[in-house]
């Protein structure tokens, strides 16, 4: 049995680490703007191709931070460009906006690819295999939980303890008085998407090391889980994301063990809908009520 | 305004058609993106390079020349259907293609409803020309595929357990993967089987149950999108089994994704560019590879290097076939070239090619390749017929 | 003893804050009764507790000698709750949703104004009258119901020309000035065809004359249509002109209660509205 | 202009316009790109329209439309493939266990139905939901059902994930023309009932539908399974414009789409649905499609153009029209005579 379960908890908790560094932006995002970010799956895929074209004429040292910088640029640009004109229009507009940007992305890496699968380079050290008792797996598998788990500490600490995270917390409170008080509003949205895309790329670079081609529409169905990941956590919620994004990881290698592989993806759905039914909130969220 | 505009474009569109009276258009119906991209891409530059060495041809004593019309189905079976249509559209005599089997259905009903022939280069699933009564094809099925694997399993890999693992909605994959456990189990073996959705990556799951059932050999058909991951993944995790799948592993992708890694990779094919004993094969790949290396562009689309893939030779043959069906025809009307096709027979690059009533090839050879994990090229293991299996 | 409306020990607790506290009262078949009470104090709230969309904590809510509301403090609540009745009503749970209280004959307009933006007038008191059909919404959308449908037009724009907006009819609701806007919602109300009707500070934002305007409206849709009458209102004159009795509220609590003479001189009141004099 | 005369003169247009649309048939012939195009066009205008229903004139930000077309489409399929062809198609499951047809009308009802049904138990939990809740809830419903119909237990009935194929299809583009206008002339009667002024009532204002008495569930519930009705219908007559059916094509991805034409052609107007519809496809299949070939003038080539340039044009084209064009092309208002006619009276003042 447990020569069995190994490999799956192993892929499970690996597979978790990587949803909960996508589902930290989505929760963010939507604890601020509440706008479910459809693109940013897709941000998280362009992370990926950057790298591939980068590492093909740049030493690894330099396409590394130049890909995180990138990414981070991509995610300011499309909430300067998508989100930022809409601040006023009603939320559904906001959603179809974003909406929209998945599809350009999409198209648009598309086109640059020719629409075929693309290598991604060898990273030395997270590429390299171990032996782990009967199994054995690549070194990025062991090292993506424990990143996840110190970069979402070190983002919990930012938002306690830091002045821009005080802003951040005042603004997913209450919007309008956030502005009164003299919060520039627009950077603290611009911070929490660039602190969304910067672990998207993180995220992108631990996953595409473990699973090494890159397609234009590969991001979404991670996107959309890491999305169910967040609301399983209790929306706004980081801790939550994390845990929620770790529950899914692992169900989901379970039931692939179990040989239902039809519902891997279908699961993580019904689990969201189950949630959403006997705990709208979440499991770490907070209770708004409409004011009549 | 709009409707002007409208108006316009169909008076251009209807005019099109008729400013170029001496040339033939042939359409080419293969997948330059997704997951079946990079094999569409060496199909079409078999078809490319077919055009490039019989480029015109004679009908009721005049020369016309062939235009290609080539469309990008994108390996998807709702992108197919606008890609056949604009075929269609543009007027095309006969179509070729596509790398694919479910792209090649979903284009048939369309080619079917405007009455146009189409023949199959690398599709192998029945239903392509079963379903079909205007799809012809120029490669064998997945029924005599699969068994040749599961031959090949059982036979030089003493295997008695097989993991078969296939994409859902892929028809190719489905199909092949089906025939190959219908063969296996039929000769003793024990299955377990496994599908995954599109858009995949992790494959360790699947991996890893089929280390646990204990099986010898993982028979996996699936584009080499996904191959390229199932390789590394196996790579990783140490797998103490083989690796097996049909025609699309015979690509440059696999090559690359083996090279230098510790794992047991067999495919079987239509086509060894290094069997000589047939003089038109031979000719062929001389010439393939000089025009390819004559141009960089037509090198990348093969994957950056001077193989010649199978189905490259695929599309060579079907070329010819339809060449051959409009010479005996004497006209490009589709109709006359559907009644023809029946009885057209073609000594090609991959043997001789003559169609049965349903419309299939009678082909009944395949190549069985083994990936060298050192030089990263293919090495040649044996060829199986029909009849070998007995 | 039979009362159009009866609140029993209503409390109402969000979370640790008790916005009412214990608020018992009851309004008689045709009469116009007023709860005011300076800002903050739970008068929406309670309007809110019987129309369905709060649910209260304690306390139930009878309508014609029906029980539409009533709860007790379950769960985490127990321990939480602070109202002053800790004696819980009897009975199990009873929650109608608003809607189904609507249908029972109760009608209400909105504090902040909550018309139907994109309909116009016309439409707004249209949609009032969609609870009372007999079309299903196959023979609706067929067009079987023609003579209901027909019918259901004409009295609409029967309330609009009570309420004086016949000539704005297809104007976009949003569009009409602030105080036809508030008529437009008693219009809307009125078509629902209520027993009872809660105004939810109908006055705000009128000037004089046309706060007076609307008193004299009030009595005569009062008696026109058999109604009664159950207000917040901030308008002191209009409060004292019109009302029978009046509820006094502070902190979501009762504190005092009677004719509009009797409420004016009580001290608790004045100390309530102009603040506790220093000592 | 009288009511009554306004209709006719309506009618009259639409009957003109069956007309051309047989005309232009007959001049170009069933096979050229104008017919795929108002083929295409006229499915898409009738799930754009039951879309438009559901978030144009309810509110509800439903994503699950791709799914209730994905059952239409497989009813209609699995139910009208002639026995003779069954074997083949169902190749692996040794023509499946359906061994009857059904007349190809009474399949496209029952698509209808099915959608309507499975609209029916989903609507149940999803419908409480709120908004971008009920977005998820519903794009994630529509993924399980995908999953549901390729699991290979039920392969005899769905074909596993397989393509379907060999039904009957579109033999005239009258066809699906006419199918669409009385679909969508029935949803039309619907919004201009009572009903669909509480539809228009909730979207406007939940909590003051539900204080005149509108009994949200159930009015969501009824514009959920409508909605869900059309689609299906619109995902059977799909089935029958592509000729093959394969679960896998009813991603997310056509729900989004589906959702831009609504846009473009502004939430909660049918005309402007209607007209995106056609919009949409004929840039899509037709006269963008230049965009994806190479194009040489003389020596020079034209600079970008290749595969995939035109998804390219065609989502920036999109994103310019949620940004800067927000209502779409109509707005919430419907194309009519006194559009043309307060125009005119503006003018001559």
């Amino acid at each position: 049995m447990i020569d069995k379960l190994l490999p799956c908890l192993l892929s499970g908790v690996s597979v978790g680490g990587q949803y909960a560094l996508i589902a930290v932006g989505y929760t963010m995002v939507y604890g601020i703007l509440r706008l479910i970010n459809f693109a940013h799956g897709d941000i998280f895929t362009a992370a990926g191709f950057f790298m591939v074209y980068l590492a093909a004429s740049l030493p690894l040292s330099l396409s590394l931070p130049l890909v995180i910088l990138l990414t981070v640029a991509l995610g300011f640009a499309v909430e300067r460009v998508a989100y930022k004109p809409l601040r006023s229009a009603p939320r559904m507009s906001v959603m179809i906006s974003a909406i929209g940007v998945s599809y350009l992305l999409q198209n648009l890496m598309w086109y640059i690819t020719g629409g075929l699968a693309k290598q991604y380079p060898v990273i030395p050290w997270l590429s390299t295999s171990i032996a782990i008792g009967p199994t054995s797996t690549k070194i990025v598998t062991l090292f993506t939980p424990v990143l996840t788990i110190i970069l979402s500490v070190a983002l919990v600490t930012l938002i306690r303890r830091t002045k821009i995270g005080m802003a951040m917390r005042a603004v997913s409170r209450d919007f309008e008085t956030a502005r009164l008080m003299g919060i520039k509003i627009d950077s603290v949205i611009s911070a929490t998407f660039i602190i969304g895309s910067f672990l998207a790329a993180v995220g992108s670079v631990l996953y595409f090391s473990n699973y090494t081609s890159v397609t234009p529409t590969i991001g979404a169905m991670p996107g959309l889980k890491a999305f169910v990941a967040a609301v399983f956590g209790g929306i706004g919620s980081i801790p939550g994301a994390v845990i929620g994004a770790f529950v899914i990881g692992i169900c989901e290698n379970i039931i692939k063990m179990l040989g239902y592989t039809t519902f891997s993806d279908a699961f993580t759905f019904a689990l969201l809908i189950v949630i959403l039914l006997f705990k709208p909130t979440g499991l770490f969220g907070e209770k708004i009520s409409e004011k009549v | 305004m709009k409707k002007i505009l409208a108006l316009c474009l169909v008076l251009v569109l209807s005019l099109s058609g008729a400013a170029f009276a001496q040339t033939i258009k042939i359409g080419v119906f293969e997948p330059a993106s997704g997951d079946n991209g990079a094999g569409g891409k060496q199909e079409t530059l078999g078809i490319e390079y077919a055009n490039y060495v019989v480029p015109t041809v004679e009908v009721g004593g005049e020369t016309f020349d062939i235009e290609l019309v080539i469309v990008d189905n994108q390996s998807q079976t709702d992108k197919a259907v606008s890609a056949a249509q604009s075929l269609v559209d543009a007027g095309v005599s006969i179509v070729l293609g596509s790398y694919g089997s479910g792209v090649s259905m979903a284009g048939g009903e369309i080619f079917q409803s405007a009455k146009i022939p189409a023949i199959g280069c690398s599709c192998t699933n029945p239903g392509v020309t079963s379903l079909c009564d205007y799809y012809w094809r120029v490669c064998f099925l997945d029924p005599f595929q699969g068994t040749v694997m599961a031959n090949f399993a059982m036979d030089e890999k003493a295997a008695t357990k097989a993991y078969v693992l296939t994409q859902l909605g892929d028809d190719y994959s489905t199909g092949l993967g089906f025939y190959f456990q219908r063969a296996f189990a039929a000769l003793g073996g024990e299955v377990v089987a496994g599908e995954f959705p599109e858009g995949t990556s992790d494959f360790t799951a699947y991996l890893n149950n089929a280390i646990n059932d204990g099986v010898q050999v993982f028979f996996c058909p699936t584009s080499t999108t996904s191959a390229a991951l199932i390789i590394d993944q196996a790579a990783s995790l140490n797998v103490p089994f083989a690796l097996m799948a049909g025609d699309t592993w015979e690509s440059s992708v696999i090559l690359e994704a083996a090279k230098g890694k510790n794992v047991e990779v067999f495919c079987s094919t239509f086509f060894d560019e290094k069997d000589e004993s047939s003089t038109i094969a031979a000719e062929f790949v001389a010439g393939f590879k000089a025009w390819m290396n004559a141009n960089p562009d037509k090198l990348t689309n093969n994957g950056g290097n001077d193989i010649v893939a199978a189905v490259s030779a695929l599309g060579y043959d079907a070329y010819m076939v339809a060449i051959e069906a409009i010479k005996t025809a004497d006209t490009a009307v589709p109709d006359a070239l559907t009644l023809i096709l029946p009885s057209v027979v073609h000594e090609g690059v991959t043997g001789a090619i003559s169609f049965n009533e349903i419309g299939d090839a009678n082909k009944d050879m395949a190549y069985i390749k083994k990936v060298n994990n050192e030089t990263g090229a293919f090495d040649f293991v044996k060829t199986q017929s029909v009849a070998d299996l007995g | 003893m039979s009362h159009v409306l009866r609140l029993e020990n209503i409390t109402m607790q969000f979370g640790g804050v008790v916005a009412i506290n214990d608020l018992s009262m009851h309004i008689d078949q045709g009469e116009i009764v007023a709860l005011i009470g300076p800002n903050g104090a739970g008068k929406t709230t309670a309007f809110n507790c019987i129309t369905g969309v709060y649910e209260p904590t304690n306390g139930a809510v009878y309508f014609n000698d029906q029980c539409i509301v009533r709860n007790q403090p379950t769960g985490r609540m127990k321990k939480l709750y602070a109202g002053d009745n800790r004696t819980p009503c009897e009975g199990p749970r009873i929650a109608m949703t608003p809607d189904k209280i609507t249908k029972l004959g109760i009608a209400r307009t909105f504090q902040n104004i909550r018309l139907f933006k994109s309909q116009s007038a016309f439409e707004n008191v249209l949609i009032g009258m969609h609870l009372r059909r007999t079309s299903n919404p196959f023979s609706a959308t067929f067009r079987l119901n023609l003579q209901e449908e027909k019918q259901m037009r004409q009295q609409a724009m029967e309330l609009l020309e009570i309420v004086g907006l016949g000539a704005f009819a297809y104007e976009k609701a949003t569009s009409l000035p602030y105080g036809q806007q508030r008529r437009l919602e008693i219009a809307r109300a009125l078509a629902t065809q209520p027993r009872l009707l809660l105004l939810d500070e109908p006055a705000a934002g009128m000037n004089p004359q046309e706060t007076d305007e609307l008193g004299e409206f009030i009595v005569r849709i009062k008696d026109d249509f058999k109604l009664t009458v159950f207000l917040i209102e901030h308008h002191m004159n209009l409060v004292m002109d019109i009302s029978d009795r009046i509820y006094v509220i502070d902190f979501g609590r009762q504190i005092a209660h009677g004719s509009p003479a009797q409420v004016q001189d009580d001290p608790e009141v004045i100390r309530a509205y102009l603040g506790e004099e220093e000592a | 202009m009288k009511k009554s005369t306004r209709m006719i003169i309506g009618f009259l247009l639409l009957a003109l316009l069956f007309l051309a649309v047989w005309l232009i048939e007959r001049a170009m012939g069933t096979n050229s790109m104008v017919i795929t195009v108002l083929k295409k066009g006229a499915v898409y205008a009738l799930i754009a329209v039951s879309m438009n229903l559901l978030n144009g004139f309810t509110g509800l930000f439903s994503l699950g439309q791709a799914g209730f077309m994905l059952v239409g489409a497989y009813t209609y399929a699995v139910f009208t493939i002639p026995m003779a062809k069954r074997m083949a198609v169902y190749q692996y499951y040794q023509g499946g266990i359906i061994q009857f047809e059904i007349p190809f009308f009474l399949a496209i009802l029952l698509a209808g139905v099915v959608a309507a049904l499975f609209a029916a138990l989903i609507g149940m939990p999803v419908l409480r939901l709120k908004s971008d809740y009920l977005a998820i809830a519903t794009l994630g419903f529509a993924e399980i059902i995908r999953a549901i119909i390729q699991y290979d237990k039920l392969g005899p009935i769905t074909n596993g994930s397989n393509l379907l194929k060999t039904y009957p299809t579109f033999t005239t583009v009258l066809f699906p023309f006419v199918v669409s206008a009385v679909c969508i002339g029935i949803i039309l009667l619907l919004i201009h009932s009572t009903y669909g002024r509480a539809f228009k009532a909730i979207r406007d204002d939940e909590i003051a539908a539900e204080a005149m008495g509108i009994n949200l569930f159930r009015h969501k519930q009824l514009a959920f399974v409508v909605s869900s009705f059309f689609a299906g219908v619109g995902g059977a007559l799909l089935a029958m414009y592509q000729g093959t059916v394969q679960a896998n094509a009813f991603k997310s991805a056509m729900t989004y789409e589906i959702l831009l034409i609504v846009v473009i052609g502004g939430m909660g107007s049918v005309s402007g649905s209607v007209m995106a519809s056609f919009l949409f496809i004929a840039c899509s299949e037709w006269w963008m499609r230049f965009l994806d070939s190479e194009l040489m003038i003389g020596t020079f080539k034209v600079p970008l153009l290749r595969s995939g340039f035109r998804m390219v044009v065609f989502s920036i084209l999109i994103m310019l029209v949620v940004l800067f064009y927000r209502r779409g092309i109509m707005g919430d208002r419907e194309l009519s005579f006194d559009m043309f006619r307060r125009r005119k009276g503006v003018a001559s003042k």
